[in-house]
């Protein structure tokens, strides 16, 4: 019913030609759109009652990224409503109520190389007086350029006890945000911070406690870009596949070719399996949350080789107008790739599952 | 029937604590333990006959079938507890056949009165084993290509010819088979259902060994072998392949799922071992483990998954041939990643690597190939069109 | 002509010391280079001018066609001995084009006397640049699928139609198009080999936009282009199809064996950098990357043996197609790899491995795609039969 | 010319059938094929014409290794003249002549574990007196059992340089050999030393130069194992494709099945490239061997991957039949795994293609 709610919805409202549109228009997703999406309830999904949320839960929020993917709707959803509702719920943060109404817009900040590496993370914190200076570099920061506010993971101390996660406005003196020319035509900012001032009220979670203060929103944004991720490959195999039952080529139906129906029937069957993990990895964030890594990783793992595989067989089995760009094909090439990197990538993810299974 | 699914788990429960012997309680699946049934049968232990009967008396062997004929009436949900209250004692299956597999659902679904009052008692008493007649040399996965013939003689069938791939053809009592029982026909008319007991003279087996060793397969040869037509035919004359391509479903869940298989349970790190010794730092093997690792997980998620949807009346149809490609395609690659890791000490057919890993290469041809699940699917499930 | 090899070799090494521009030596091979030649070429320097005027003149831009066309009039080994000096002098190909590389090919082969004398010394001065329309919308691999049709009106031809993927055709004097001229005759007949100025009135461009930015490749519009019908067919009136075919394999060279493209010459390792300090100790990316690596090593020794064997006069035949497969698909493997290993600074099209990485996606579609390749050599290399 | 001889001997007179038949016998190779190949010079392929050999080199050796491995052909080729011919060569052994008429056996004894690893040779070798005593197990040692003389390499020393390569005869005391049941059905054994004595003139090449003086040998029995298996490819393929164009099904011959096609066609691909690979490794051999360690292990690589899949395939094209053992398909598959792991594996020769390439 949310699904078909959703899909309704994203149909409408944001077909692949809206970020089209939002490209062309060098804007990173419509705020009216954003603003339809939280009436309806989407950006409180991980948000308690007693904050203006619908508290829908995990498998919910995995359902709403899967119809995002199919139609790649962009919109601040993962970035606040999903990973920044779930790192300040756990920390009983009181802006919670401003996110569910969709009003604050948040970004995490938390890679600085070209891996994400939370646990490597370098930037400083600096103690001072009562509070922190933070100082150094964030990159491939999701909403980075737009967001009001930012979760920032920096090193106050030694090891890995050492981090401390942050709340802080995006307008405070001596942060400065640089949008990247990213291939997906979405927000993903280069953030540098120049002795920016933070307070003890900023710290989200314990000071020293950056990793485990951070590990719910990490994880429920892992759960539902996999699940976005899985979206788009059903959202590409859909187009490729009706493509494959109109399109004639030497005075047959190209679907019809053999090669290609088991390769279709090959990428059916990738994303069966994956939507599997994607709905598992929901459903145990929203029943045994501390236990929920590995279904994470899993999904995530699985959810971006199937997406990869899903581009490509769908930029191939099109032919040349498959690589036009007034073709929507490429659009989801690109966002798959960007998917793939974004909150820790196939092996980062593989690693996980591999060493919770003692391999 | 007890009022509620609880009353019937705790019910269950308590009778298996009384009834299961000890000496059987978490014992391994394998050849060893397995019970067959049959005319034949020895049984490995008193322990594995008693649970034998006490279990058929319980209705347990086939608790599904009616009461009637030995079953347990059972609906599907009290089916589901019996099978996790079983499991959660460590249980053995009481009696495996492809009588309860196969030739049982057939009857129920096409055998005449007097068929089901004549064959499945003796299946859930686990008197007779049947095994099943179906592929031909030469036949392959174009399973409708059935040459044994048998001809019309009045008050029998003349039947010769030539099965392959019979799964214990050597031990089993009876066999159900397809034959054509009208050559003119077209290619899926013509063929028959009929049920011939391997007895009657005749009928004789040779065992087919495979690339990994000795196997249950065997050849069955039908030479002049008068079939009385009494109750002969389950279904109707010459529409055999109906009956044939509903069972196909059950053989292929069976393979896909693992579920009638014999797997040994083990982990792929308790296979491989120390992955840092045997491999050593070769990322190559360690990626194809990892990436091998993720791919089950999720295969068994979606094993459930799909089985929660068959379960829950919403149907998998035609998808399940997925189940049956992805599922034998990733245990082919579990086995060679195994192989690989083990190296050079997996290479002696005594380590007792080489034998499974050269039988796994079959997953993917027995119960329909990969190509035609892949066929299934571009085909029923996608709808991709034939021209 | 000298007497021997070594002559020759000798007399043109000595050639290019003293003909070939200072500023020349060791450029690289890229879109800023490039000669392309043509009617509103622009040189890019004076250097770049006088290398093609010199090199002309010596029959050096097209090295194996007739001096009376102004080629070089050498044979095989000596063009090959031309080739190895040029590249150990570091001197950059005097001129690029379509017409050496196709409609020249065409023409010794299919064109009369008037036709060669014609056009053959315009492409070799450089003074002509030819562009390629063969593809149409909707047609795809299926390039015998011609729309766009010539009417025969008394002394010219009435061209109306579209064409695709034409590369460079907003740049290009004159186009060799594949027109129908008989609207009746089966598919593959019926097709002419035709060519056309491009400054013909009703031909317009319109550039394509690939998902990796900006292309040289366009679109092609011809309304009601009357095309003068002295010389306009090359090979039979309603054969072009066979002129096609002959071309088709050249291009498929070009393609797969890059010596046409542009490529940056950088091993993998160069492109990925340091592999631990990207990839950490990520066993996928760093097994890929070596998988990718034995086979690119395996593959550049195969084009060598291919290339051999074609010099040998051994002939490879229709297994030229495994080339174009295999070295497109390798290309695709490479660039995603070098993408994953990169992480998330290759995601800003600023870092310039995003648009190649797209770019490849076409390798195995244009010239042919990968699974006309694979039809080209199950059918005429392994001989598997189409029923 | 070489090849077409080759072949026509072995199809003759060893073709599957007798490897079978070897198999049935329990007998590693057939003694009188073997002096066929001796009296037309196999033996004596890599030994210079003063010692009798043929002296044809190792492009040469290749191409009959090659012919070998398509039909499967079981001799001690590659153990006594390839493998031993070449340390034995390079170390200007006086033992060459016996070799290349086929009298002396050879085997090769190296591992020690279950992956090749030479440089972690771990067996002992004691200085006593003026000589040694080996002490240790070495596995997986090919033509173990039938061997006449052994190459063991030991450690006399400390570090890399410790290692010493020995040649000494298979009957001295205290070493005793045990037979594997192989898959391949061919002689693969496990030799225990129990101090055996070795004196001096044991010592091929220098004591402590044992890795130098192995090299040689090594890189010989890779090129040709690789070129083994690229034959063995070719063979199984061979049939794969005669198999296709006969076998009929659903009322077409399954050769007409265009994913079998595609299928088919992508193995021909891997089999050329692979070829291309193993026929330069054998020219850099002959021509500048002492940088051909790079050449030879791109070939063995390749040739491991391209036969593991032309054998999964020829099973799986071939349906059930392909399964039993009446059938030759087995065969391939059995020697192809056992090549694969023979003399290193894949990931033992990337690593070396890889880092030889910095990566």
């Amino acid at each position: 019913m949310l699904r078909d709610a959703a899909r309704g919805f994203l149909d409408e409202n944001a077909p692949v030609s809206a970020l089209r549109a939002n490209r062309d228009a060098g804007q990173a997703f419509d705020p009216g759109l954003w603003r339809e999406m939280a009436q309806m309830g989407w950006a409180g999904v991980l948000i308690g009652e007693d904050h203006g949320g619908a508290d829908m839960g995990h498998r919910a929020a995995g359902i709403l990224a899967e119809e995002m993917g199919r139609t790649l709707a962009a919109s601040p959803f993962l970035s606040s409503a999903v990973i920044a509702a779930s790192a300040l719920r756990a920390a009983g943060s009181d802006r919670l109520g401003q996110i569910a109404e969709g009003a604050a817009l948040y970004a995490l900040a938390v890679d600085e190389g070209p891996k994400h590496a939370p646990d490597l993370t370098a930037m400083e914190a600096r103690p001072e007086g009562n509070g922190f200076r933070l100082k150094g570099r964030k990159v491939f920061v999701a909403d980075g350029a737009s967001a009001d506010r930012v979760l920032v993971l920096a090193c106050s101390g030694e090891g890995d006890e050492g981090l401390t996660l942050f709340d802080i406005d995006a307008g405070r003196a001596g942060l400065s945000r640089k949008g990247a020319d990213s291939i997906d035509a979405r927000d993903f900012a280069t953030l540098e911070f120049e002795d920016v001032e933070a307070t003890g009220e900023d710290v989200v979670g314990e000071v020293g406690g950056g990793l485990a203060a951070l590990a719910p929103g990490l994880r429920a944004g892992q759960a539902a870009l996999a699940a976005e991720l899985s979206g788009l490959s059903a959202g590409i195999s859909a187009v490729t596949l009706g493509y494959l039952k109109e399109r004639k080529q030497f005075d047959r139906t190209i679907g019809s070719f053999q090669a290609l129906q088991h390769r279709a029937a090959h990428l059916f069957a990738e994303i069966e399996v994956t939507a599997s993990a994607v709905a598992h990895a929901g459903r145990v964030l929203d029943h045994e949350p501390e236990n929920a890594q590995l279904a994470v990783s899993l999904a995530k793992a699985r959810a971006t080789q199937t997406a990869k595989l899903a581009v490509m067989e769908g930029v191939q089995m099109h032919g040349g107008i498959g690589m036009t760009d007034d073709y929507d094909a490429g659009f989801f090439m690109k966002r798959a790739r960007v998917g793939a990197e974004w909150l820790g990538d196939y092996g980062h993810h593989a690693a996980i599952v591999a060493a919770a299974r003692r391999l | 029937m007890p009022d509620t699914l609880e009353d019937f788990r705790a019910e269950i429960a308590e009778w298996i604590a009384e009834n299961l012997p000890g000496e059987l309680r978490g014992q391994p699946r394998n050849e060893d333990t397995i019970c067959w049934g049959g005319r034949n049968w020895k049984f490995r232990s008193e322990a594995q006959k008693d649970w034998l009967e006490r279990c058929h008396a319980r209705g347990l062997t086939c608790p599904r079938w009616p009461v009637d004929y030995g079953g347990g009436g059972m609906s599907r949900d009290e089916e589901k507890t019996l099978r996790a209250e079983m499991a959660r004692a460590g249980a053995p299956s009481p009696l495996d056949s492809f009588g309860i597999w196969m030739l049982g659902p057939a009857l129920l679904k096409f055998g005449t009165d007097e068929q089901k009052a004549e064959h499945l008692p003796e299946i859930t008493a686990g008197r007779i084993r049947w095994c099943q007649g179906y592929s031909e040399p030469g036949a392959g996965s174009d399973l409708a290509n059935v040459q044994t013939r048998a001809e019309d003689m009045g008050d029998h069938w003349l039947v010769n010819g030539q099965k392959i791939w019979t799964s214990y053809a050597d031990k089993a009592d009876k066999i159900f088979a397809l034959v054509r029982t009208d050559r003119d026909a077209p290619k899926h008319l013509g063929i028959s259902f009929m049920l011939i007991d391997m007895e009657t003279p005749g009928v004789t087996t040779r065992p087919i060994r495979l690339i990994s060793g000795a196997s249950p397969f065997c050849e069955t040869f039908f030479d002049n072998v008068k079939v009385p037509k009494e109750g002969a035919i389950v279904g109707e004359m010459n529409r055999g392949w109906d009956v044939a391509k509903y069972l196909l479903t059950h053989e292929r869940e069976m393979i896909g799922g693992g579920s009638g298989g014999l797997t040994t349970g083990a982990t792929l790190s308790e296979m491989i071992g120390d992955m840092d010794m045997v491999a050593g730092a070769d990322p190559v093997i360690r990626a194809q483990a990892m990436e091998l690792e993720v791919d089950s997980l999720a295969f068994g998620l979606t094993m459930e998954r799909y089985k929660d949807m068959a379960e829950s009346g919403a149907g998998v149809g035609h998808a399940s041939a997925m189940l049956k490609y992805y599922g034998t395609e990733l245990n082919k690659r579990r086995q060679e990643i195994i192989m690989s890791a083990r190296g050079s000490e997996a290479l002696d057919w005594g380590e007792g690597l080489a034998a499974p890993w050269l039988r796994s290469k079959a997953n993917s041809i027995e119960g329909g190939t990969s190509e035609v699940m892949l066929d299934i699917i571009s085909k029923r499930v996608l709808e991709l069109p034939s021209k």
